[in-house]
């Protein structure tokens, strides 16, 4: 883990929601599993207060990158963000994925959740596993590659639908070692329940808010059922990477 | 260089800067030799394991933040077991924050606690908002803490640091009891009492309701309080509460604390005590001055 | 359009918004017709004029603003004779803040102020720090509210409303003395106690030393007053404290106020008041709903 | 007086101190008496809460102007404006200056006590006013214009001082009715001294902390000595222009 100030290397927009943010680094990449993430922070302005996490998207030679939503005040202003411009990076922080060898493996995510899979598609690969990849979002907005089957709820691009609709299919059909989910909570509920009823085993990167990022305040609690007992696992240490069968989803 | 040590209670410190309890652990050391510290200050232990609140625990407001934890920890014994070495490489002193939710249970953690020698002190939090009944710390009361204090003074040697509570009508009266019954040092302030609500849901941001507020929009509140305490007893002082750069940290100096602790703005930039040494280091060069004269230097008119 | 109107104590206000007492006046009047909001308050008006504090009484700190004017007032007879009057022209709820250092001086200024019929009511300054001797405000004692709320109330059938200061460990205790005692309505909060050091002087940001502290970063601190005192009696309540827009005054009613005042915003943006007005007809007409239905439909867990 | 958002019409630096902000405008304009000032609003940025204050500096046609000095955040978030970004704008607020007719008057500025005087020098021109100005900085960067007379206390333009250093001279010599003055408190002192010494009427331009700008709020308090008494005047309703050989100057 390190903690580092860094000029952006590049900014790209890819449409109105979504951008990319590179900056140079070779320390922090050098560290980096698939699923791990960075605090950062904009410098240049005071609020907010605290950073926030960013998953890994992809490690590069030299650099690394964030694939990023424009949600609220941090991701705006970074959206903004030219180069040359300072922010603060923190990382890699978190437990990141398990890879597994030489299996068959099904990678779901929805919008933003497709920001750590890049990075943790290339280990599966080295790692010699058989990837399907199903994406999904709203409409072609959240579409951020061809080579992948996309669903949008609008259809406007890929086929119409939730991007769970085709997983009993799949995994019925399939000799699936492990899924990995990435996605608003509810589509990672959905996704737990499926690989419940085919006891398929399931990673889930988990969002909450944090703070400290580093197992320190307690802020970033996710409730988990182990032993007939609902237990709070910290999503920045124990995690954003769990058990997807054993995370509680409330309502 | 300028020296920057100073001696607090029965302690030495090589400079007056130290962090805020809960916002703090040794996980830091991969960033930075804690070392560096004047002091090293624990997460809030209990006697019992706590599992602390219901997510979710945190909320950003404007210049703020909401935390409601539920002093999450895992209880005297495990941090003994588990915690107390990793801190016994740091050539600092150790400050080991503890609660309880009757004086009994406070004694019996500084009985267990007593017997190692790499605790310089305590830190007494009669202050969490988030776990006393009604809402409200017992440490509001200046009699429970006179007779908490004198309690735990019979106790140990180790120094003994009371931390308060600002949500009360008239802080020099805990303050006077918490020294008056044996304290060494008192800290403050804890967070102010606040709540945000989502109107979406019409409910709390945080889960459990109102929450402990901290940040830069507590600062004016904090320094105020850090001023009355300071008027009102003898024994030095740790202020804390939105310090978030050197200058900062001059204001609490100046208004007479010893020593200032550094809370939410860890989560901001995990060097920033670092910063704030060196930045106070300059300071007193730059100005050819000394802590002595900066400590308690405000005149009120 | 969405009907604002409220019935607040004795009054109807044509819509759930006001200002705070201290930073509005009729000098608005160049900028927009008074009349549009639910009520007038004054500045506090005390039995003899008042000269205020020295400068400086203003510094702005992160989110916030640190006041001390002292109640720079001209006292009740030149406020009848002068000001009054120009309150006379606008179609809604006039009330008249007031505050004294004795009941006394309280029960006097109203028995003054009684005869004039375009005063809807009185809001009992109680909580302005910055008279009161030890810079504390009376008002931070049950037994001196309710004796001063029981006398007031034996003087006039004009709406009391009863306005706290944050500056205390138990706020439901005063606001049940106040409701007991017979005030019609509650007013939250005044300001809370700040202090801000200039580093180069090492002296206050204000002169007069304590101060007033006010603005966004006072926000959670006034949420979760407002709301404890709404569980804690039964009378309605007029929230204030960081109100900024349309979300911010939605909280409030939220948590339980029946309506809201906006102070420091005032100054930041003069037609603040009429924005929110506006903000809180869309918002009602959009989720198809009511002011009563919003009010106090805050659920703490 | 009035409250209105308006886009930059032009933003131009002068120097690394200094900028010019102009707004398209008729009804303030068409309101104000030199000496009167606005409070300005950056709307992009939250902080500062409050607005401030400045002094007219031109009434063109269509047009009102400020000039600035960045010495803290407002200022250099203003100095950053583009065209067509929006501030906020109240005013005209304040007194104004009085204006003499058919008289010998004597301007004094001191840095960015500069601000309130083309527009003054205008008026007291079409009184039929005849005009001395002085003008001093610490360096060229604080000198606005070559057509009057320029101390700078390094010399760098201008006779090398203070602006203050010739006014007994010229009171001595001439039938001066009205000094006007505006600069930092220590010149209005030194002037004020001098006027007092040789009994000649002052107008000073006062800058105090302000809220409300329009006498609500009482924060703004200047202290003024009245027959004998030590009174409080706001400064942004009773002023800025006070008499100032009646203002108390604290040290
Ligand atoms: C481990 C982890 C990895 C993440 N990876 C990515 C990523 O690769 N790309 C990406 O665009 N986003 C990612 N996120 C989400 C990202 O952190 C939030 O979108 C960001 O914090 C929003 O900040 P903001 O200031 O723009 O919005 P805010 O104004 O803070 O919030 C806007 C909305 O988002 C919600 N929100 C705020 N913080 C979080 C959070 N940490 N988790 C979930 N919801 C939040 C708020 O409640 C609010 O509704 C990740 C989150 C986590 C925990
Ligand atoms: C009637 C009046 C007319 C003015 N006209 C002009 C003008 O034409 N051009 C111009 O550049 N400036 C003018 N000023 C001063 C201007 O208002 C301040 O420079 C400005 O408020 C600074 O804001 P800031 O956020 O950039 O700095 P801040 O960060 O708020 O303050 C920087 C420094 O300036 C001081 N300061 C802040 N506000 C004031 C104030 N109102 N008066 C004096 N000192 C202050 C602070 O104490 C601090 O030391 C005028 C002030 C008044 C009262
Ligand atoms: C996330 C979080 C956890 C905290 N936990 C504790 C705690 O366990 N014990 C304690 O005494 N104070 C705790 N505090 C309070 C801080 O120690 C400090 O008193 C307060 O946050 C004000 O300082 P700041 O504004 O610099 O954060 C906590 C604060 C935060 C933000
Ligand atoms: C400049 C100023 C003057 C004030 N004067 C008074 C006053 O005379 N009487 C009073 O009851 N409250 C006074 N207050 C407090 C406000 O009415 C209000 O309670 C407080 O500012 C919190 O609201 P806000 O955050 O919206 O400003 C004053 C506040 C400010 C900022
Ligand atoms: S964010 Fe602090 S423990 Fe996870
Ligand atoms: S700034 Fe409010 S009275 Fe002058």
């Amino acid at each position: 883990m390190q903690f580092k100030i860094l000029p952006i290397k590049e900014n790209r927009k890819l449409n109105s929601r979504y951008f990319v943010l590179k900056v140079p680094d070779k320390s922090i990449s050098a560290q980096s599993q698939p699923g791990q993430f960075c605090e950062i922070k904009d410098l240049e302005s005071d609020e907010p207060l605290l950073p926030r996490p960013f998953s890994i998207y992809k490690v590069e030679e030299n650099t690394i990158s964030f694939l990023i939503k424009i949600v609220g005040e941090t991701t705006r202003n970074l959206s903004q963000k030219k180069t040359a411009e300072m922010i603060s990076i923190l990382g890699p922080l978190g437990n990141g994925f398990k890879i597994p060898k030489n299996k068959s493996v099904l990678l779901i995510s929805g919008g933003i959740g497709y920001a750590p899979f890049p990075f943790l598609k290339n280990k599966l690969q080295k790692n010699g596993n058989e990837i399907q990849w199903l994406h999904g979002g709203k409409d072609k907005y959240d579409i951020f590659s061809y080579d992948i089957t996309n669903y949008t709820e609008d259809g406007s691009i890929g086929k119409k639908g939730l991007v769970t609709d085709d997983m009993p299919f799949i995994l019925g059909k399939n000799d699936i070692h492990t899924v990995f989910a990435c996605g608003p909570n509810q589509m990672l509920k959905k996704v737990s329940e499926i690989c419940e009823f085919y006891k398929v085993e399931l990673q889930v990167s988990m969002e909450t808010i944090m703070a400290c990022g580093m197992g320190v305040c307690c802020g970033c609690i996710i409730k988990y059922a182990e032993n007939g007992e609902v237990i709070y696992k910290k999503a920045c240490k124990d995690g954003p990477v769990f058990d997807g069968r054993k995370v509680v989803w409330d309502e | 260089m300028s020296n920057l040590e100073i001696q607090i209670g029965g302690m030495k410190w090589k400079n007056p800067v130290t962090v805020a309890s809960g916002t703090f652990g040794y996980e830091y050391d991969e960033l930075f030799d804690l070392s560096q510290l004047g002091a090293l200050v624990t997460k809030t232990i209990t006697l019992n394991p706590k599992k602390g609140n219901e997510p979710c625990r945190l909320a950003e407001t404007r210049a703020g933040l909401l935390n409601s934890i539920g002093l999450q920890n895992p209880g005297v014994e495990e941090f003994i077991t588990e915690k107390l070495i990793k801190y016994d490489k740091y050539k600092t002193n150790l400050v080991v924050s503890i609660s309880g939710s009757t004086i009994d249970e406070f004694c019996q953690i500084a009985d267990k606690l007593n017997p190692y020698d790499n605790i310089d002190a305590y830190e007494i939090n009669i202050s969490c908002p988030n776990v006393e009944k009604e809402g409200l710390a017992f440490g509001v009361e200046a009699e429970v803490v006179r007779e908490l204090i004198a309690k735990l003074r019979a106790t140990t040697d180790k120094d003994i640091i009371v931390k308060l509570t600002p949500n009360v009508t008239k802080i020099e009266e805990i303050a006077r009891a918490a020294a008056e019954s044996g304290a060494d040092i008192i800290s403050l302030i804890n967070t102010v009492l606040g709540l945000a609500v989502d109107i979406e849901t019409k409910a709390s941001r945080i889960k459990n309701g109102i929450a402990g507020y901290s940040g830069p929009a507590i600062k004016p509140i904090a320094l105020q309080n850090v001023f009355r305490v300071a008027q009102a007893v003898d024994i030095p002082i740790i202020g804390m509460g939105g310090i978030c750069n050197t200058e900062d940290a001059l204001e609490f100096l100046m208004v007479g604390a010893s020593a200032v602790a550094m809370g939410t703005a860890n989560f901001s930039n995990p060097l920033i005590t670092l910063d704030i040494i060196k930045g106070l280091e300059m300071y007193l060069g730059k100005n050819n001055t000394n802590l002595r004269e900066i400590i308690g230097s405000f005149k009120l008119q």
